[in-house]
């Protein structure tokens, strides 16, 4: 944790003088165990809550595009007052506590209760590297990104325990699925952050943020998702991690028009909420990470915002990664099984190698000036466009606009 | 500290030796991963964090799956296994390779000089561990990835004629 | 893979690694989607035996909503059947009830006014238009949008389903069409209405295209998948946008002329590929014609009787004899054959059903397809389970 | 380029998202137990009987049972007994009246033919759609005294059809009365002159049938 700097204004050193306050007096050993514990706490609430609300953010935003208001007659428990449906959030955790959590007989009991708890636990243990703010890094590691990933990573293995443990010939045909996709979309996301990596010259997350300080020319932050690699890197970054939390355009395995509800079909309950806090979570880590790494974390856009302090622009930018989510689920249909491996294998993975190559490019050539300042923005402009282009209009090979003709009268 | 390199100790030993008495191949390889964890935990207890991470990433995210998908695609272990009866000469010939084993290993501990006092352990920085892969130790990498490709491909191929013989004598 | 091989899988005795596990190694995996899957269009089943993810064999099974409507008809007297006829295409009452109306007066040679043809043309017209919007919010739906085509596919819906409301009585169960003309005169305000909804439906249809004909993704889905030669189309005696699809210039208000089609200038729009992205675009442009028909119609309604006078509203006893009247209904060729015997009630009653003829080569469009497509082919072919199983 | 559809179609949906808390044409739901939809004058749902005045429905019932809506009725949900006597009708005629009329509102499928084949205007379509009832048979065999509804409540809800129907009746009632005052001087310009031949007699002893064009048809052979 940097030294707090005295200077610093009020409300940046806030949550580190609460706590010190409260832990102030307990000897070393246990002043550390109790200040993980509240970090701990502190961060269930805040991103429990925030799940909560995103269900219902998602469910409104949702419904406003489709033209219609979305949930907002759920009153609070006493008083009758219906204000746009706040209560929804409690009332859906109300509900999925009371509904009856069948267990089919066949099931391996063990893994079909172990499935939600291990997805959840390791949805949750990624939050421990993201730097929320100035101070506010749960935890200090100096290969943070790395945790982050390997946490992830661990995700698949809850999917195929719930597909296989419920012996249902739908839900394992589905985990299946699942799996194929999240570990055909682990390479371009993994890919993705590599450049970011090699330009920080650090797998410390605290230190990319720190890299991504200062403004050019005043007003353009030195963010890495101005930089040409940085904006494909972020891409397709989002895009990956769309696939890897099951989210719109690749929500396959729950595809309501195959399989049911996929390797989800025989939980119900509180086990089936807790999947489905699992996805959010995830979620939330991700686009937590992606402002990490490409979106400044907790930076200011703007030297003269300093004063506003560093969770909040956190959290804002997280509200924005957020609500684009929902944007994108609202509008994309799906892909196909076998179209979705080939994007991520024939499309997304060279296009992230490339990438690799064209940040490479960036950070050898950074000490040019003037002209040659123009031709690296040129070079590595054509390194990202064209194979783009190029493999843009292999992958959509025999799909285009059709002109239709009308019979002669 | 030596009580919680106890625990670690203890739970990956359990986990590996209960996966091996299952009969169920599902729950063996769960099991299995859990030992690998306790792996992880082991490195990061002796400080590598990168090592510990990078285990938890290449081994229970994928090497995981490959067991799984193994044990669930591959056609011999839809038989019950037939185990024989524990004839005398399985019984000897295990203890034999057993005994080479243990006497391999045991020279290598003893040989290798064990500082007695616990020095502070050197905190390597991802950096230099970066460096040294790419120095002295970049031939042995290229190696390794060249096994894994081949391995992988090879995999392809079996997978491929086990599909095509599959599909001569299917119904 | 026989039946037993699917009974083993619930033994509760087998071991669970070995029951399932037959499942995998190439062998055939029969998949049973409906009546009650989410993405059937009504009570309809198909069981799809799938190897890995092709499909090898399906099987539709339907008759869940049958109600015995033609018997029905028959013990029925002829205006006892009309509001049955409502009940057949549930999402196209108005064409099936001038498809029965065009039969019996072709029956009973009973004349239609003048301003009668030009009601029913604008009622056909806005049929056709409510049908294929309600096809393409149901197609996108199964691609997989979460419902956002579907909602504004309906907000134009509700539309054109309140005019209906507001002329005959009912949104869906019109019961409007009788032997030799319609029943209510559709007042001076309710064709201000009907002029204001077509003027507003091309500017729907542009935002429709932009957020679904150029989508990457549907392009993706839909192009090249359940595809249909014009040799089988024909064979099968598919009719209606399916068949035009195909490339087959076949439309009933141009072959036929009944009505006054002849009247109004409009294209019939043909396809090349007969796939699902052709179908789905041939009823997008069937509804800009119709939307240029509709005004045209608007513009030329004559003033006069809406109802023949000396039509006969009961007692009415057509001479014996038979007739089959067609029209161009939203989903193909609609059309009712009536053998009477001067009896009240007619001797035979026989519907030609188009979405239950165009639903018979669904299998020879889903072979070796995946299910994700079966499930699209099946909501490009736009079925309604009441007029399929009748 | 790839993508650019998906962008075009990204554009749409946020245009709706903004519109529907400005433009009330993207926001088209009403909610309905506080908000209710003002239904069109031609809705119809279950049929009534119309009575002439509120204060004594069964005795001014305009039904005359006469059993045509009874066998036109497609679903055959109506259930008719005549009366044994008569009682006068509002043109003053002697009419029968039902005994028992019931309607079968599950049957019902509200398609209103009884309505247009009633020769006499008794049955109209009503608008009153919030009926749910947890009995399922009884609740739902609406007998004559849950189906009778005065005129006024016909004006309420069909005002149009009920202004049309009440003009029609009306001329109906003066036609009549003329005749019966035609009828009636008839009879006395015979009283007072002499007794003209017997042929002239039968000739204006024509039962006073109404010659209006609605005229109320005998109920058919069949």
């Amino acid at each position: 944790m940097s030294a707090i700097a005295a200077t610093e204004p009020f409300l940046e050193r806030a949550p580190q003088l609460l706590r010190d306050a409260a832990t102030g007096f307990l000897p070393e050993p246990w002043r550390w165990l109790v200040n993980s514990l509240i970090a701990i706490g502190v961060i269930l609430a805040v991103f429990g809550t925030l799940f909560a609300f995103l269900t219902l953010a998602e469910r409104k935003i949702l419904g406003r595009v489709q033209n219609r208001p979305g949930p907002n007659r759920t009153p609070l428990p006493f008083i009758k007052i219906k204000f746009f449906g706040l209560a929804q959030p409690f009332a859906d955790g109300v509900k999925s506590l009371t509904k009856e959590d069948i267990v089919p007989r066949d099931a391996d009991q063990v893994l079909h209760f172990l499935a939600p708890v291990v997805l959840l636990a390791f949805s949750i243990i990624t939050f421990a590297v993201i730097p929320f703010g100035r101070h506010l890094v749960p935890v200090e590691l100096d290969a943070g990104v790395l945790y982050f990933f390997a946490a992830g990573a661990a995700t698949e293995l809850a999917v195929f325990m719930a597909g296989w443990a419920s012996h249902n010939k739908y839900s394992l045909l589905a985990a299946m699925r699942a799996l194929a996709q999240l570990i055909s979309y682990e390479l371009p996301l993994l890919l993705a952050w590599v450049p970011v990596v090699l330009v920080a010259g650090s797998l410390s997350t605290t230190e990319i943020v720190t890299a991504q300080a200062g403004w050019k020319f005043g007003f353009l932050p030195h963010w890495y998702v101005f930089t040409p690699w940085g904006f494909a890197g972020f891409v397709i970054f989002i895009v990956a991690a769309l696939a890897e939390s099951n989210r719109s355009p690749f929500d396959l395995p729950e595809a309501e028009s195959e399989l049911i509800a996929g390797h989800l079909t025989e939980y119900s309950g509180f086990k089936y909420a807790l999947f489905f806090m699992a996805e959010y979570f995830g979620m939330i880590a991700l686009s937590g990470m992606a402002i990490t790494l490409f979106l400044g974390g907790w930076r200011a856009p703007l030297p003269f915002l300093e004063w506003i302090p560093s969770y909040a622009w956190f959290g804002a930018k997280l509200i924005v990664l957020l609500l684009g989510f929902i944007w994108i689920r609202a509008t994309f249909p799906r892909l196909r099984m076998d179209q979705l491996t080939r994007f991520a294998w024939k499309f997304l993975v060279p296009l992230a190698l490339i990438n690799l190559g064209n940040a490479a490019f960036w950070s050898l050539t950074s000490h040019w000036t003037g002209a040659l300042q123009l031709i690296r923005w040129a070079v590595s402009l054509v390194l990202i466009v064209g194979p783009f282009v190029l493999m843009g209009r292999k992958l959509s090979a025999g799909v285009a606009p059709r002109v239709y003709r009308y019979a002669p009268s | 500290m030596n009580a919680a390199l106890a625990f670690i100790a203890v739970l990956t030993l359990a986990s590996a030796a209960v996966a091996m008495a299952l009969r169920n191949l599902i729950h063996s390889a769960l099991l299995l991963i859990a030992s690998w964890f306790g792996l992880a935990a082991f490195y990061l207890w002796a400080g590598a964090e990168f090592v510990a991470f990078a285990q938890v990433l290449v081994y229970v995210g994928a090497i995981s799956m490959v067991v799984l998908f193994a044990v669930l695609l591959t056609r011999r272990s839809r038989q019950d296994l037939a185990v024989e009866p524990a004839s005398l000469g399985r019984a000897l010939s295990a203890l034999l390779v057993g005994a080479t084993v243990a006497v391999v290993l045991a020279r290598a501990i003893f040989a290798t000089p064990l500082a007695v006092a616990p020095t502070a352990t050197p905190t390597i920085s991802v950096r230099q561990l970066g460096a040294q892969l790419m120095g002295p130790h970049a031939a042995a990498l290229l190696v390794v990835g060249v096994i894994l490709t081949v391995a992988l491909l090879g995999a392809v191929v079996l997978a491929a004629t086990d599909r095509a013989d599959s599909k001569e004598n299917a119904p | 893979m026989s039946v037993s091989d699917l009974s083993s899988l619930g033994s509760p005795g087998g071991s669970h690694v070995r029951a399932v596990h037959d499942e995998f190694h190439g062998d055939l995996l029969e998949v049973s989607m409906g009546p009650h899957h989410p993405s059937t269009h009504g009570v309809f089943r198909m069981i799809v035996t799938l190897d890995g993810e092709t499909i090898v064999k399906l099987k539709p099974v339907f008759g869940y909503l049958h109600r015995n409507h033609e018997k029905l008809g028959e013990n029925t007297s002829y205006l006892g059947s009309m509001p049955y006829t409502d009940r057949l295409d549930y999402l196209s009452s108005m064409t099936n009830n001038w498809a029965y109306a065009l039969a019996v007066e072709k029956l009973a040679g009973q004349p239609v006014p003048e301003r009668a043809e030009y009601v029913r043309v604008i009622l056909a017209e806005l049929t056709r238009l409510l049908n294929h919007t309600c096809l393409a919010g149901f197609l996108m739906q199964d691609c997989g949008c979460s419902g956002t085509p579907l909602m504004y596919a309906f907000r134009e819906r509700e539309k054109i389903l309140d005019l209906f409301e507001s002329l005959s009585g009912s949104r869906m169960m019109c019961n409007y069409q009788r032997f030799g003309g319609c029943r209510v005169d559709p007042s001076a305000d309710w064709l201000d209405g009907a002029k204001k909804l077509t003027d507003g439906y091309g500017a729907f249809l542009d935002e429709f295209e932009t957020l679904l004909t150029g989508n990457e993704i549907i392009m993706a889905r839909t192009q090249g998948v359940g595809r249909l030669s014009p040799a089988l189309a024909i064979s099968a005696g598919v009719t209606g946008p399916m068949l035009r699809a195909t490339g087959v210039n076949y439309d009933l208000r141009k072959v036929d002329g009944y009505g006054v089609y002849p009247r109004f200038d409009f294209r019939v729009p043909l396809g090349d590929h007969g796939d699902v992205y052709d179908r789905y675009m041939i009823r997008v442009l069937e509804m800009r014609e119709s939307i240029k028909i509709l005004s045209q119609a608007l513009a030329g309604i004559p003033a006069g009787p809406i109802m023949d006078p000396k039509a006969k509203l009961r007692g009415f006893r057509p001479k014996a004899g038979e007739a089959y009247g067609r029209i161009e209904g939203p989903k193909g060729e609609i059309g009712f054959f009536l053998i009477s015997d001067g009896s009240p009630n007619p001797y035979r009653y026989r519907i030609r059903p188009p979405s239950f003829i165009n639903l018979t080569i669904l299998e020879d469009m889903c072979l070796g397809q995946t299910v994700a497509d079966a499930v699209i082919i099946l909501g490009s072919v736009d079925i309604v389970l009441g007029e399929v199983d009748r | 380029m790839l993508g650019s559809g998906l962008l075009q179609g990204l554009g749409v949906t946020a245009k709706n998202f903004v519109g529907s808390f400005h433009d009330p044409a993207r926001l088209t739901t009403t909610e309905y137990p506080e908000v209710k939809t003002k239904l069109p004058e031609a809705y119809r749902n279950f049929p009534f009987l119309v009575s002439e005045n509120a204060t004594d429905p069964m005795g001014t019932l305009r039904c005359v049972a006469c059993q045509i809506c009874e066998k036109e009725c497609p679903p055959q949900c109506i259930f008719i007994e005549k009366s044994k006597d008569k009682k006068p009708d509002a043109t003053g005629k002697l009419q029968l009246f039902p005994a028992v009329f019931d309607i079968d509102v599950s049957v019902c499928m509200s398609c209103q033919i009884c309505v247009e084949v009633c020769p006499f205007d008794a049955i109209k379509m009503d608008q009153d759609f919030e009926i749910a009832t947890t009995d399922r048979f009884t609740g739902l065999m609406l007998d004559k005294h849950a189906l009778a509804k005065p005129n006024s409540y016909f004006h309420e809800i069909h005002p149009t059809d009920a202004a049309e129907v009440d003009g029609r009746l009306a001329a109906e009632r003066k036609a009549a009365e003329e005749k019966a005052k035609a009828a009636a001087a008839a009879k006395a310009a015979l009283a007072a002159a002499p007794k003209p031949a017997p042929a002239a007699l039968a000739a204006t002893a024509k039962p006073p049938a109404a010659p209006s064009a609605e005229a109320p048809k005998t109920p058919p052979a069949a």
